[in-house]
């Protein structure tokens, strides 16, 4: 039962734990946070798995009243996680969600007040299509004021037998010719004249039509009703609501049958289920079983969707059929939307906002046109748009960049400054990194671990005597100074050491606490995204081992000291830098991306475009009004999309060019787009 | 739907004609001889060799084998078997009798699943119950032995047999089974604990109650003694401590070896079901079936008197089902229980009265009570005589019932020389002498049985090995013992007697328990439901 | 004049002819010696106890019967043939009923509450369902003895009336009777017995079945009931419960069957309880007596009925397999698929006119 | 054991799970269910309990002293198991009209041959009859399924003497064919099989035909292998109900040919003998002693069964 009536207390107040308590329950756990403006809004969302493997890092995000947010991503990067997370199937390891402003780590995903549309849509297959969509209102009791029902009724029924009389029998006399049972045949006369059930029925019982017999029950029914409110305190409002000194009185109860067919025929009527409501969900086509799906969301009204990959199973046609449907659904009713998809020309053509992931990693959020133009590093840029963006690497010589085939373009000078600016600004942030006590320890562990995990047992004090000043020089301004120095002198007493005394001073190198989540994942793109691809040993990376069974935990004593890491940040932060600054010096390696549309004729673009430059068209696809053009350039394949009006045939020479001003820089070592 | 009705109806019948073809096949060939239905002895083809005046010629008989069923088993089953290889000794290269012993459990269900199904191992000849003599013979599975004895002539005389133990063999005055034995279920009775209590008659000196007055008077002072703690008790199992104590808790002896305490004693152990009712009836005159053959043992006042007695008179507290009845007697948790003879000369004779109750001195046993002749040997057997009811005719009040063995020859036997090997060995075993004159028969009666011939029981051997077991002196003679009336429906008429009396004395275990006139009633609905069984078997039959 | 025949038309017949046949021979091949043991140890049977049934058959003389008109099926259901056997008959007849009214829905629903249990998966779950199903291997002798033991009256030692000091003469006593249509029915204590027996081991196979078909229920129907907002009952009744429809079927199917046919039980504790004194010689004349006990009292244990009255034996399980036949018939044809109406599209039509 | 080595990010974020203290759900659910089956598997285990040390007590002590069940007067004896395996009488009791001594040895090697031959014999009739009725169409073969379905509803009481006669005409009854012949027409086991080969993938059946498997191969290469689990679960349920049928048997073997007796017949003829002379003790042993195969049978496979149960989906 969600009590929507009592207000959140806000919940970035501070007071004693006692007190949190009684407030809490006062206000139905249901705690606000006031900086938190958004409609819906994650911070910070983590979710570890029990075997150790971290499937969502950092996922920040505010959305705002009827969005339509699209979670795009390959397979794996932890996009129908956070969906699941935000639904409730799912713990949320950490971080804070906040639901309609109001906090919802814990709440029950029955308590979320969200729908949620399945991949394989989930249907009963038990019930008929009208059951499966009714189902989430017979589930659940629903907030309603308080009425008197009885004298509604009679009103209802008296005020149509004065004047609406000949409506009335027609109406009955159509039940009766189209032989309705008089079940049915209330609900259409009641359909059919607008009144509430109770008056339907009354009528329709009511053998003789004379106006007066009916005004006197009606009379002595209203009297009695009304006297036994009162004498509960109620009284009747206009509407036949009862208030109380004031205000309505409202009570939970389940929806009446007349409004649960009134609100699935309105979602059958949109979603043009008519014809199926009788069917079995095994009876109907993969479209329409997913439309059922899209009804049963749809009939809650809910304050968000969820909906997870629904067209992956469609055949190609009835998916972009369907996409166009869910987008009118969507402005229709105007419900903040969260959609799982794989495939990026949905996320371009249904999204308000797209959020592109990667292996855990929100890589850009963003409006569909801004990840199209400016996509933050090469992932976002090769994943969105179809046919993918052509990538050539190649040098950046002071303003110019040189391809390994000796083509150049100059630059305008406002890239160039772009390109110093950032690369100033990247080492600017890396150093401040490096200084930061974290990235210390790191360097301190990085000599210290090439000892340790060298194989040896014991080391003699000579060897790594000189390691352990550098660690003493690096840790001697942080705070865990003081226990590296004791554990350096222990050392220091014998001549041979053995592992133990090593770990022993491992140990306070170990706490990183404050590194904000931003510089992970700078770093994480760095190893990533890079050019080299930097062989990490990936058994942890997001990826589910294939032999091992699938939930045996990860059998590391964390507590323990003897953690070999398998990559060092502060490492990667070092070369980063090392790279950052080269490529202010002088000549450096660069990625170029350019999209297919990007790539021009020379003869027919006029705009500011590049050098021309002649290849051969390999493949020459025809797609409609443009041409696909596949041909080789500066050692890696290119394609270009070409308008039609002027016929290429394959294996003929080309003259193409670069269109200037959509030129993308992308660094070599972080993938970043400059 | 259509095609599959079609197909529906064409496959069933397919099934049936393919299954009533092969079921002719199947019922066809039961090897169904046709001499199995009447007694007739036509079928045996006369092959036995006569010289001319028709005496047979010496060695007339050789390599004849003979396949046996005995019922009986053990303890007395050893006996039978040494019986059994002496005559094969004696009857060397003559006759060979081959014996499969089947327990009672199950002997008349194999001999009945046997004939119908798997007639081949039919035996020759059935040592069994005397009272299934006739159901069985009617059955067609027996011949009539009158002729086939003058033809063989074999030297059985009926008119020496005890016409009351014979007439169970006889239907419509022909003889379908040579009786052998005859053996009654007798009392065992704790003399020395009567005794030493005081509570034999003729002023403690006979301890064996004669009548239903002394019966009970013995019975109620066992447990008006036994309630107040003073019954004097002692275990007389072997290498056990024989010295008396009295039940009275707070006595040290008494928490030691507490096997009997005021709870768990008995003056008596249950009636045994099946022999004691039918005494009961016998001894009072009344009958299973009357003359018009209707169920009658509920109409005879004795048995009536028999039954509502357990019901008013010995009541629950002294009958008890004191668990094992082998294991209670000798510890003393209970006075009386009635048994088989045969398990009395085998077992228990041997055990109780031992000489270490005699040896003073060992084992807690007093000078007085190793040279008191009761108190030596505390165990004493004898017949129900208590059971003839005030009423009972003179000529049936002093006797009791007993069953007994018959030996019958079946239809397996085709030919005449296998009939006359059979009934040289039923001779040899019913009056049969072995070389120092004494009858093949006393050996067998020595294991707890009485011979059913007047010439053996009179034979003064039998009267020696008489003096020696206590169990032939209690069975006394065999003039007293009535056999069951020769019916074709014994058994459902003994399960009749039998359920009647079961039904009341479960009563009596119940928690409302059991009056007179309810009593009463549960004895003539029974009677009448197995009136209702005969009506129905005579119905099957017909 | 000659028939002539086009060649092709020929060689199609030809070839559809030899392929029919050697499909004929390939199933035949398969088939044959399932069949041949289903015909000669099943219909053949079937039909002789029919042929049986018809006649005053003699056990020990096959084939001298005459056939007599219809007596056994007269005795069974016309009252004043023979008033001991219609009543014993219908009296078995009451028992089972009542009994197995009792006991299936009992065996159905205690191993589906259990297989819910262990799918839940708590620590050490392997091994409950292990024990759970351990109780069901138990052979009949085995089990009967334990149930003797603990129910044997004080004075026997029982282990209940031992060591919980409940005394009654459990397979004496009555516990209640009540009349049914005018006819007094006596329950007997010696029920309980049976009733903890069958309790103890009868649904082992259920459980089996059930927890098998709960684990084929698809997840994603479980996550789409929480989101519905559904009650932990609610989601039993509408995912859980329908999932597993076609194992409940068959378990139905086969316990109502089991408990129609309960006879291992009775006979080996209270071997038909106590004797009803107005039929105690007829077949079955006991107060635990059921419809096999009557059959095999007849047709096994009894050696006199079995020798005379075989036909009635054969004619009682005649009556008895058509009982079962319709009740499992009904059984059947309440849990078939529904076919679907189109009551509601109407009134949506209706509904749509009206906007 | 080699250590698991873990990127550095991992590790941090372990440290901030540890930091936040993930709440950790605890599953009501688990912690009922567990509870609940606890209490129920010891109540419903406790006849188990009373059987073994029923069994383990002395002749005597269950007579004289009742109460102590669970540690004997005169301490634990084997002295029933030696007079049911041995034949060995305790001295104190006389001999109890018994005939036949007791060869366990014989009904027990009896009991296996017929349970095991009858279960593979069973199995490989039934597997090829539901292999010729799932995946060869053949005219009738439905309306064939349904009235075998149908005849389950008959008892086997109206068929037993139809039985008897048969196999006794045949002469069967002098050897133990006559345990294992008549089983193979059951139907139940064959409609189990039948409900899994369905669930066998058509067109894996097809292929084969293509590359010219004949019928025999692909039942022999490809159904049998892939219907392993339910002819396990078959071929379990088919040697429990060999081996604890008590019923048929006994209606076979009259009373006098004993070596052809299975193990229940065996332990039902001691314990009516002994319950008559109420030897309770030898009773449970016997009990005991027609358990355990079983049991062991049981442990041994019954996790295969649930699994295989559930990988293939019985429909039933």
């Amino acid at each position: 039962m969600i009590n929507t009536d009592n207000k959140a207390v806000d919940g970035g107040m501070e007071m004693p734990t006692k007190e949190a308590a009684k407030i809490l329950k006062e206000s139905g756990y249901k705690i606000s946070n006031s900086e938190v403006d958004a409609f819906v809004s994650l911070k910070d969302i983590n979710k570890i798995y029990p075997n150790g493997v971290q499937a969502v890092y950092d996922f920040n995000i505010d959305i705002s009243k009827n969005d339509f947010i699209v979670l795009v991503g390959p397979s794996g990067c932890g996009k129908s996680t956070t969906l699941r997370m935000i639904a409730g199937l799912e713990d949320i390891t950490s971080g804070y969600l906040y639901i309609d402003k109001v906090l919802s780590n814990y709440t029950s995903s029955k308590d979320r007040d969200i729908s949620m549309v399945f991949q394989n849509y989930a249907l009963y297959p038990q019930m008929t299509v009208f059951d499966n969509i009714a189902f989430p209102l017979r589930a659940r009791k629903f907030r309603r004021p308080m009425e008197a029902n009885v004298s509604k009724a009679y009103n209802q029924a008296v005020d149509v037998i004065e004047h609406r009389k000949e409506e009335l029998t027609e109406a009955r006399q159509n039940a009766k010719d189209k032989a309705l049972n008089f079940g049915t045949a209330v609900e259409y006369v009641a359909t059919k004249l607008k009144i509430c059930d109770g008056a339907a029925k009354i009528l329709c019982k009511a053998k003789t039509t004379d106006v007066e017999s009916i005004r006197r029950i009606a009379k002595i029914k209203i009297e009695e009703e009304k006297a036994k409110l009162t004498s509960k305190g109620y009284s009747i409002d206009k509407e036949y609501r009862l208030t109380k000194n004031g205000e309505i009185q409202y009570h939970y109860v389940k929806m009446s049958n007349e409004e649960i067919r009134s609100r699935v025929f309105e979602a059958a009527e949109i979603l043009d289920l008519g014809p199926y409501l009788d069917r079995r969900p095994k009876e109907l086509s993969g479209g329409q079983m997913q439309r059922v799906a899209l009804g049963r969301a749809i009939v809650r009204n809910a304050k968000l969707f969820l909906m997870d990959e629904p067209l992956s199973n469609l055949d190609a046609k009835l998916r972009v059929q369907m996409r166009s449907e869910i987008v009118r659904i969507h402005e229709q009713i105007g419900a903040t939307t969260i959609y799982v998809t794989h495939d990026q020309t949905e996320a371009m053509t249904m999204a308000t906002k797209i959020v592109v992931m990667s292996k855990g990693w929100v890589q850009q959020i963003g409006t569909p046109g801004e990840i199209y133009r400016n996509p933050k590093n090469i992932f976002v840029a090769t994943f969105i748009g179809s046919p993918a963006m052509n990538i050539f690497d190649a040098e950046y010589d002071n303003g110019r960049l040189v391809f390994n085939n000796g083509y150049e373009i100059p630059l305008p000078d406002e890239t160039i400054s772009r390109h110093n600016s950032y690369y100033e600004a990247k080492i600017k942030d890396l150093k401040r990194m490096l200084s930061t006590p974290d990235f210390k320890k790191m360097h301190a562990l990085k000599l210290l671990d090439k000892h340790l995990f060298g194989g040896e047992k014991a080391f003699d004090v000579s060897s790594i005597s000189d390691d352990l000043d550098e660690i003493l020089g690096i840790t001697a301004d942080i705070e865990c100074a003081s226990d590296v120095k004791s554990a350096v002198e222990l050392i220091r007493a014998e001549s041979r050491t053995d592992r133990k005394a090593l770990l022993k001073l491992r140990e306070p190198l170990l706490t990183f606490e404050k590194i904000p989540s931003s510089d992970i994942g700078t770093l994480h793109n760095a190893q990533v995204f890079s050019k080299e691809e930097i062989v990490v040993d990936n058994t942890l990376y997001y990826h589910k081992p294939k032999k091992k069974k699938k939930n045996t935990k990860l059998n590391i004593n964390l507590n323990s000291t003897d953690i070999e890491f398998v990559n060092n940040l502060y490492e990667v932060a070092n070369g980063l830098l090392a790279k950052c600054e080269s490529a202010l010096v002088g000549r450096h390696p660069i990625r170029v991306g350019v999209r297919p549309e990007d790539i021009v004729l020379n003869s027919e673009f006029e705009g500011n475009k590049t050098e021309k430059f002649v290849t051969t068209a390999n493949i020459v696809e025809l797609l409609g009004s443009e041409l696909l053009v596949h041909s080789e350039f500066a050692g890696s394949d290119i394609i270009a999309k070409i308008s039609t009006n002027v016929l290429i045939k394959p294996h003929t020479d080309v003259e193409l060019a670069f269109n200037k001003d959509k030129l993308l820089i992308f660094d070599e070592s972080c993938g970043d787009r400059i | 739907m259509k095609l599959l009705k079609k197909g529906f109806i064409k496959v069933t019948s397919l099934l049936m004609i393919v299954s009533l073809m092969l079921g002719l096949i199947g019922c066809g060939n039961d090897n169904n001889d046709d001499n199995k239905n009447n007694g007739g002895t036509d079928s045996i083809v006369d092959d036995l060799p006569r010289d001319e005046n028709g005496e047979f010629v010496a060695d007339y008989l050789e390599g004849v084998q003979l396949n046996v069923w005995s019922v009986i088993g053990n303890p007395d089953q050893k006996i039978l078997l040494e019986l059994i290889k002496e005559f094969n000794k004696e009857y060397a290269g003559m006759i060979e009798i081959k014996v499969t012993s089947v327990g009672h459990y199950d002997y008349y269900n194999s001999l009945d699943s046997t004939y119908a199904n798997d007639y081949g191992n039919f035996p020759d000849v059935c040592i069994m119950h005397n009272e299934k003599n006739i159901e069985y013979a009617l059955k067609g599975y027996f011949y009539s032995l009158d002729d086939l004895i003058t033809t063989v002539g074999v030297g059985i005389d009926f008119d020496n047999a005890y016409d009351n133990i014979e007439k169970t063999t006889i239907h419509e005055g022909k003889h379908y089974g040579i009786p052998v034995d005859a053996h009654g279920y007798l009392t065992q009775i704790r003399q020395d604990i009567i005794k030493k209590n005081g509570l034999g008659f003729e002023n403690n000196t006979r301890f064996i109650p004669n009548d239903y007055d002394e019966y009970q008077t013995l019975l109620e002072g066992l447990r008006a003694l036994a309630d107040t703690g003073e019954l004097w008790v002692r275990n007389i199992n072997l290498d056990e401590d024989h010295s008396w104590y009295q039940l009275k808790n707070g006595n040290s002896k008494l928490d030691a070896a507490a096997v009997v305490t005021t709870d768990n004693f008995y003056p008596a152990f249950f009636h045994s079901q099946e022999s004691d009712n039918l005494t009961a009836l016998y001894v009072n005159g009344g009958s299973l079936l009357d003359a018009n053959g209707d169920v009658s043992f509920h109409k005879n006042a004795g048995m009536t008197q028999y039954v509502t007695d357990l019901v008013d008179r010995y009541n629950a507290d002294l009958y008890g089902d004191a668990g094992n009845k082998e294991a209670a007697f000798p510890t003393g948790q209970i006075v009386m229980f009635s048994e088989g003879p045969w398990m009395v000369a085998n077992t228990y004779d041997i055990w109780w009265n031992n000489n270490q109750l005699s040896t003073a001195g060992k084992l807690g046993v007093t000078e007085e009570d190793a040279s008191d002749p009761v108190y030596a040997n505390p165990y004493a057997v004898a017949r129900p005589y208590y059971m003839a009811a005030d009423g009972a005719p003179t000529e049936t009040a002093s006797k009791w019932y007993g069953n007994g063995h018959v030996i019958t020859l079946t239809k397996k036997i085709t030919s005449m020389q296998k009939a006359a090997a059979a009934l040289i060995f039923a001779e040899w075993l019913t009056q049969g002498q072995n070389e120092d004159g004494n009858y093949n028969l006393i050996d067998w009666c020595k294991s707890g049985h009485v011979p059913a011939w007047k010439n053996v029981y009179e034979s003064d051997a039998y009267k020696e090995a008489e003096s020696k077991s206590i169990t032939l002196q209690a069975m006394g003679d065999p003039e007293q013992i009535i056999a069951l009336e020769s019916s074709q429906y014994a058994t459902t008429l003994i399960s009749g007697l039998t359920t009647a009396v079961g039904n009341v004395s479960a009563q009596l275990l119940s928690v409302d328990g059991c009056t007179v006139d309810k009593a009463k009633q549960t004895m003539n609905e029974i009677a009448a439901s197995t009136q209702e069984a005969l009506n129905l078997l005579k119905l099957g039959i017909k | 004049m000659k028939k002539t025949v086009v060649l092709e038309e020929y060689a199609k017949q030809r070839s559809k002819r030899i392929g029919a046949l050697k499909k004929y021979g390939i199933t035949a091949l398969f088939l044959l010696p399932y069949l041949i043991a289903f015909i000669v140890f099943f219909v053949l049977p079937l039909f002789y106890g029919i042929y049986i049934s018809l006649t005053n058959f003699q056990y020990g003389k096959p084939g001298v019967e005459t056939f007599n008109s219809f007596l056994w099926f007269k005795m069974i259901f016309d009252k004043s043939v023979m008033p001991g056997v219609f009543n014993s008959f219908w009296l078995s007849f009451t028992h089972t009923l009542i009994f197995s009214v009792i006991m299936v829905p009992i065996a159905i629903i205690l191993p589906l509450s259990l297989a819910i249990l262990v799918n839940q998966k708590p620590p050490a779950f392997k091994l409950f369902r292990a024990l759970i199903y351990m109780p069901s291997i138990v052979p009949l002798t085995a089990a009967g003895t334990i149930f003797t033991l603990l129910f044997m009256s004080k004075s026997q030692h029982g282990v209940l009336a031992e060591f919980f000091g409940i005394d009654i003469q459990w397979f004496i006593d009555n516990w209640f009777s009540f009349d049914l249509f005018g006819q007094e029915i006596e329950i007997a204590y010696a029920w309980i017995p049976i009733f903890f027996m069958c309790l103890w081991g009868g649904w082992g196979g259920n459980f089996i079945i059930l927890s098998a078909g709960l684990q084929n229920v698809p997840k994603h129907l479980y996550e789409a009931a929480d989101i519905d907002g559904c009650s932990p009952m609610r989601k039993i009744m509408n995912v859980t419960v329908p999932g597993i429809k076609p194992q409940l079927v068959l378990c139905l199917f086969t316990t109502i069957l089991g408990y129609l046919g309960l006879y291992g039980q009775n006979y080996v504790l209270s071997s038909g309880g106590p004797s009803i004194a107005a039929i105690a010689s007829m077949p079955a004349g006991g107060k635990t007596s059921t419809i096999m006990y009557f059959i095999q009292d007849i047709v096994a244990n009894n050696l006199t009925f079995k020798s005379s009255l075989y036909g009635l034996g054969a004619a009682a399980s005649l009556v008895y397999a058509l009982f079962a036949g319709v009740i499992s018939g009904i059984q059947m044809y309440l849990t078939r698929e529904k076919k679907t109406g189109t009551k509601i599209s109407e009134a949506y039509n209706k509904w749509h006119e009206i906007r | 054991m080699a250590r698991n080595k873990i990127t550095l990010e991992q590790y941090i974020g372990f440290r901030k799970k540890k930091e936040f203290g993930e709440k950790r759900k605890i599953n009501v659910g688990k912690i009922v269910s567990f509870t609940f089956l606890l209490l129920f598997c010891i109540v419903w285990l406790s006849p188990f309990i009373i059987m073994f040390f029923g069994s383990l007590r002395g002749y005597s002590d269950t007579m004289l002293y009742p109460k102590e069940l669970f540690y004997p007067h005169s301490g634990y004896t084997l002295e029933n198991y030696e007079m049911l395996l041995l034949g060995k009488l305790p001295e104190g009791i006389g001999q109890v009209n018994t005939v036949q001594d007791y060869k366990i040895g014989t009904w027990f090697m009896n009991s296996c041959f017929s349970a095991i031959g009858g279960t593979l014999l069973y199995l490989l009739v039934a597997s090829m009859a539901a292999y010729a009725f799932t995946f060869i169409d053949f005219k009738y073969r439905n309306v064939l399924f349904a009235i075998i379905v149908a005849s389950m509803v008959i008892p086997g009481a109206a068929t037993s003497v139809g039985n008897q006669s048969m196999v006794y005409s045949m002469g069967l009854n002098r050897s133990l064919l006559a345990l294992i012949i008549p089983g193979l027409g059951g139907v139940y086991g064959m409609y189990l099989i039948k409900t899994f080969f369905e669930s066998i993938p058509k067109d894996l059946i097809e292929s084969a035909k293509m590359d010219g498997y004949s019928n025999f191969k692909i039942f022999y290469k490809i159904v049998l292998p892939l219907g392993k689990t339910v002819l396990f679960v078959q071929g379990l349920f088919g040697f429990m109900g060999g081996w604890n049928d008590l019923i048929w048997p006994q209606m076979l073997y009259g009373a006098k040919d004993t070596d052809l007796w299975t193990l229940q017949v065996g332990m039902a003829y001691i314990i009516n003998n002994s319950k008559t002379s109420n030897l309770i003790g030898s009773a449970l042993a016997g009990g005991v002693i027609c358990l355990l195969p079983v049991l062991v049978m049981y442990i041994i496979a019954q996790d295969k069964i649930i699994e295989g149960m559930s990988s293939s989906g019985i429909k039933g």
